[in-house]
């Protein structure tokens, strides 16, 4: 029992926070989100400078191993920048489907390429997908990075299937997306071929728990990042001549900000070690560490805007770019009060 | 006590809603239902003359000014009855709401005569220029410098978010006119053309896409000698003055805007299914008290005899809708789901709801923070002490 | 329209509030709280000598008219003391029931007597209440000021009765209560005679209303008193070498407290005056006051023990009484969240 | 980065459960599921005796001196298998978790072996005096004084929130030592022996009807003059590593105290029908993930390096239990319902929910208001300026 980093993890900590830092600038997560809000250049380095596209996918299909610790770190660090990059539906959710319940064959046909950073997948849920053998109809209007990619993970919650983006039938329509670094797409299945996944419940649970924990790990980092530039502007910031940093109302409000984070903290890597470690407890985890994460990362957004003043609701300012970040996150792969029923049902001890 | 209308009180509710129903059905149908601030900015200025040239531009102020010299029961009826028919708010809301009534308190006979007929009129636009870059909210530590130069005032300096500026025709300003003064004396309060060449207004584009606020920039930008109001050095108590003023009648229009905003929300969920959860069922609720609190509170603000005076509960109203409308907004995207978060529009352009959402958090900033305002509630509502100023 | 106190009203409010800030002193009530609850003093001046008792009961019965408006300010100048009354239950609940749904019999009997308070009555439901004609057998654990009753009004929430505490099968029994001001009774009834109310609707509609304003009212001014004692200490007290009250963190929280008491102060007086005036918002706005302003009691004095540090939670400082009184309003007569409920299912067109 | 525990681990954890379990069936049986302070003194002080006996009293400490040396998971399965045996809190809690740690790192050799076996032993039970009326949030402004005469210090002045005085044996004192010091300078840190004449204890009533609460009146109390810790006028920072500290181990067997109290909650909802009500189960699903974060927060705190080091996660530790049992204690009386509000006890005295209901409006004040826990978390955490003393 020891909940701290190992040196290991600390050094992905040190190298990815170092990487998304320097490459993950504002000007640059601008110009993504003019365009279909993925940072090229910036996706080239982090899978193919730095390899850390594999993390948390096995080395057989050309990952590094490790779990949902390591792919925290990695999400947190993205997170605090709110880089542009499509992390979430191509490699957590749609490649731990794969390497979860894929063939072999399937893994060895996606997993290098999404890992390399070549291929994009766009993953989406559809509960009334019509499937006439393997041959789909249906869609989701909530396809993150869908205009990108050029394959898709879709499910009807029992099965999953792999669907190429040319595939005749697949139409792609991009739309304004508040949070443009994850822009929504609306993806149409007209009688597509799929090709189905042998373990579909492997599949969905690997995408579901990675979806999870990177949702979150992202929340806290972009909490973090809120709490961090608004300490920063609070000790330069003069008003009524003192930094607004001395008052002692902000300060109090900074400090429930980082109460908060401490928490979220706690959260995402509980999950994520409980998952590694396939405890029992990982069940409840995950949907703590969504939920907890993502509720504090929407707070400290919305506080550090209101901290900054009029800045801080202009779109010159970042702060925007947390605030819609926190919301779709906040909205995404379930919302904190479904969350919380699953979590209710479990300590009543309902069946699930 | 007593909350009812009376008959007469009713007849005029129907007179406003049967000849703003028409407008809306009629003329002006193009502008129902615009709710954003910016939005088809000439249209709604021949709006204002509209208004105007059917005497409904003022109705609170004096006959002889265009006004109508309307009950408080009279001008809680307009106001809620011009939302209620989708009327677009008014482009020249700082006009008629705040340097009209200045005017009126504090200016002269010929001040009155050369502002308060353009203003009534809806030709004279108005905005304001209170705030700073480095004065966010301390309207004590402005900057921007006035000099008497023979029979004008050249002006110097910056001023930031000048709502709709970039429409307005003129801007009231507060101006530093005492070399080497500090916090709240040695400040006047100037009234100038916009269009001139020392003054250049640049849009703030906003968290939602929007550009309803500006910075205006001040170069050696003129006004005559007799466009102060109330006398050299006393800004301050000119500029105290105007803001008792956006505590008035007008508070009733806005919340009849938030009416609009609810039901919307009500409708959507009612429509969607959300109304079946107990969680948002509960927020709904919450969200229609405060609504109706809003609106009693503002009448016990406006049923005072001293209208004039700022009693403790009037501090209470800004920091109350403000965090009572950011409260909506969230409330409006639980209730509308992922879905929320796409726009129907090719550009960054949101509707009402998602709209409502992003702006709202410039609510509980811009007119004096929330926390500004709990300064000002502890300290003139509870007679605490003040916080220090620093010397930094 | 005019939303402010008549000379009438201002007047009644200045009497009222001096004669409990003169009596309704903390050594009374406290003395009052080791016995059933009741100051009989302070009871006897209230009815007799300033014969307030009778405000919002019918001139008929022996009552001064008036309405719910001036009902609340007398409630709330009670609240502020935390007066040791048995106002609610006698006045607001029984009474009004006997005066609205009483034959003329049975109002002559009962209102000048529960009005000069030389009977007190208690009040209760019992959706289970068995009724073998006029034989009632059932009874309440949440009776106010049960132990001190000469006799009940009983409902079923369609029948509405008057029993006599000392008719046979009656039994009371004290019990050891949270608030210690208007401590519960335990009463049973064993096939006990009761004596229908002509017009059961009309007393039951009377004993909600007035009892959600008494207790909304009595809330607002328990809230306001927290405020005041707790801006007056604020003033005195000194730490760290200055007066706490020149904290910002600790006005701000003073700010909020007077923020949430005003908008009580506008729903409980917006609901007074719109059941004097049979305006239709009267409905909802009775379930806003009962709700707003007790879940605002509750706060301000929570806030008040938090802000008076060490000595807050002490039994020798008043703050646990106004604590206890406000719990206790928030759950009786409907949880904040059933008040709320309701107002929804108005909003949203459902039928009641 | 591992949460789990090693077979060894999971060995010691049956061994704590068996001893622990076989205690609550047999000799103190009539102890078991006792949750308040003050509940049965004389049996838990011969509890404390039972612990020392079977060497369970300071598993922590260094064996010279009664321990175990336990691991850190030792210590956590210890406090974990304590509260789920439903054994009642510690009445040495301070003597074993802050004056013997105090006296260990800070102490003599001398004072080592004349305080550390009676405290292993649960022979000598100790309370803290730090706040005074006058310093309730302010330990720097502590006016207690003590001065040397001769070989004994002879103290004077007065302590408040002495938890359990009335049933210990010692207390440690935070007095001013120097004349007319201020503020940190000029404190001692002395350990007085409370049985003797200049010591009186007077209960404190609280809100709960309870007294674990006292006064201590100091009226030339004395002790001998090698009582004290460290040097003469190194009391502040005595005490500040005293106060360090608490933020142990033992906040894992607090939080299983909350865990029970949590059980009994969810127990009643489901009794009471309450655990249907969607906001009973949201807020029980919050309750339920709070509790699950202090653990792992304070397992994070616990398995950095160096364990003295006050970090900025460890200072958010008190809000974020203090605030979290004040709700919990509002879930609780929500689920209960009314009937909460009614004690079956003849006298003024509350089972565990009620009683937590009232107790824990006192958690967000002792121990340092959630206000100053904010500062502190705002200053030492996140490097903003400190509030300013005054001069009053």
């Amino acid at each position: 029992m020891e909940f701290a980093f190992s040196d290991e993890q600390t050094m992905i900590a040190e190298t990815a926070g170092a990487f998304f830092a320097e490459n993950a600038t504002s000007e640059r997560t601008r110009k993504a989100m003019a365009n279909d809000g993925i940072d090229r250049a910036l996706w080239h380095g982090f899978c193919q400078e730095l390899g850390l596209s594999g993390i948390g996918l096995p080395e057989s299909g050309g990952g590094a191993g490790l779990g949902m610790v390591e792919l925290a770190v990695i999400a947190e660090a993205a997170g605090a920048q709110v880089a542009a990059l499509p992390m979430l539906g191509s490699l957590a959710q749609a490649a731990q489907a794969i390497a979860a319940g894929g063939s072999e064959g399937q893994q060895a046909e996606w997993l290098p390429r999404l890992i390399s950073g070549e291929a994009i997948a766009g993953y989406f849920h559809d509960a009334a997908l019509q499937a006439d053998g393997d041959r789909l109809t249906g869609g989701s209007r909530f396809v993150t990075h869908g205009t990108s990619a050029d394959l898709f993970v879709v499910t009807n919650m029992r099965q999953v299937w792999v669907v190429r983006a040319d595939a005749p039938g697949v139409s792609v329509t991009p739309q304004t997306s508040m949070d443009q670094t994850r822009p929504l797409a609306h993806v149409r299945l007209d009688n597509v071929p799929g090709e189905r996944l042998p373990d579909p419940a492997a599949a969905l649970a690997a995408a579901h728990r990675a979806g999870f924990i990177t949702a979150a790990a992202e929340a806290l980092g972009g909490a973090q990042a809120c709490l961090d530039r608004t300490v920063a502007y609070s000790k330069e910031r003069i008003q009524f001549g003192r930094p607004i940093g001395s008052f002692q109302a902000y300060k109090h409000r900074l400090a429930d900000m980082m109460v908060e984070i401490e928490q979220a903290r706690s959260a995402v890597y509980w999950a994520a070690c409980a998952i590694d470690e396939e405890a029992d407890e990982a069940a409840m985890a995950v949907h703590a560490a969504k939920s907890f994460a993502t509720d504090t990362y929407f707070r400290c957004a919305g506080d550090m805007i209101q901290l900054h003043g009029g800045i801080g609701f202009t779109w010159e300012h970042d702060a925007h770019l947390f605030f819609k970040r926190a919301r779709s996150l906040q909205t995404m792969l379930g919302s904190g009060d479904w969350h919380r029923e699953r979590i209710a049902a479990m300590i009543l001890g309902e069946a699930a | 006590m007593k909350l009812g209308f009376s008959p007469q009180d009713e007849l005029f509710r129907q007179e406003c809603a049967d000849w703003l129903n028409g407008q809306m059905a009629g003329e002006f149908r193009d502008i129902k239902g615009v709710t954003k601030l910016t939005g088809s900015p000439e249209r709604r200025k021949e709006w204002e003359q509209q208004l105007a040239a059917h005497r409904w531009s003022c109705i609170g102020w004096p006959s002889q000014w265009g006004g109508r010299e309307a009950t408080l029961a009279q001008q809680v009826i307009f106001a809620e009855e011009y939302a209620r028919a989708g009327v677009p708010g008014r482009v020249n809301h700082i006009g008629v709401e705040l340097a009209g009534p200045t005017i009126l308190t504090f200016g002269t006979e010929e001040q009155k005569q050369r502002f308060l007929p353009g203003i009534a009129a809806g030709k004279t636009i108005f905005c304001q220029g209170f705030s700073e870059p480095n004065a966010g909210s301390d309207l004590a530590s402005v900057r921007t410098k006035a000099k008497l130069e023979g029979d004008e005032w050249v002006v110097n300096g910056q001023k930031i978010w000048t709502s709709l500026a970039h429409i307005s025709d003129w801007i009231f300003v507060i101006t530093r006119t005492e070399e080497g003064s500090k916090g709240p004396k040695g400040l006047t309060f100037l009234m100038m053309p916009i269009d001139q060449p020392g003054i250049e207004i640049r849009g703030i584009r906003q968290i939602n896409g929007d550009a309803e606020f500006n910075e205006t920039f001040f170069t050696d930008a003129r006004c005559s000698a007799d466009s102060l109001i109330g006398a050299v050095g006393d800004g301050w108590r000119i500029a105290m003055g105007l803001l008792a003023f956006e505590r008035g009648v007008s508070t009733l229009g806005q919340q009849m805007g938030f009416r609009n905003e609810l039901d919307e929300i009500i409708a959507a969920a009612k429509a969607n299914g959300a109304a079946n959860d107990p969680l948002i069922r509960q927020r709904l609720a919450k969200a229609e008290v405060g609504l109706r609190l809003m609106r009693y509170g503002a009448l016990r603000m406006l049923s005072q005899t001293d209208h004039s005076r700022i009693d403790g509960a009037a501090l209470t109203y800004k920091i109350q809708w403000a965090s009572w409308r950011r409260n909506l907004g969230e409330l409006a995207m639980d209730v509308l789901g992922q879905g929320g978060e796409i726009s129907d529009h090719a550009e960054y352009e949101w509707d009402t709801l998602p709209n409502l959402f992003l702006f709202s958090r410039s609510d509980t900033i811009y007119g004096g923070t929330n926390q500004i305002q709990r300064n000002l509630i502890a300290e003139r509502g509870l007679g605490l002490p003040r916080e220090p100023r620093g010397t930094a």
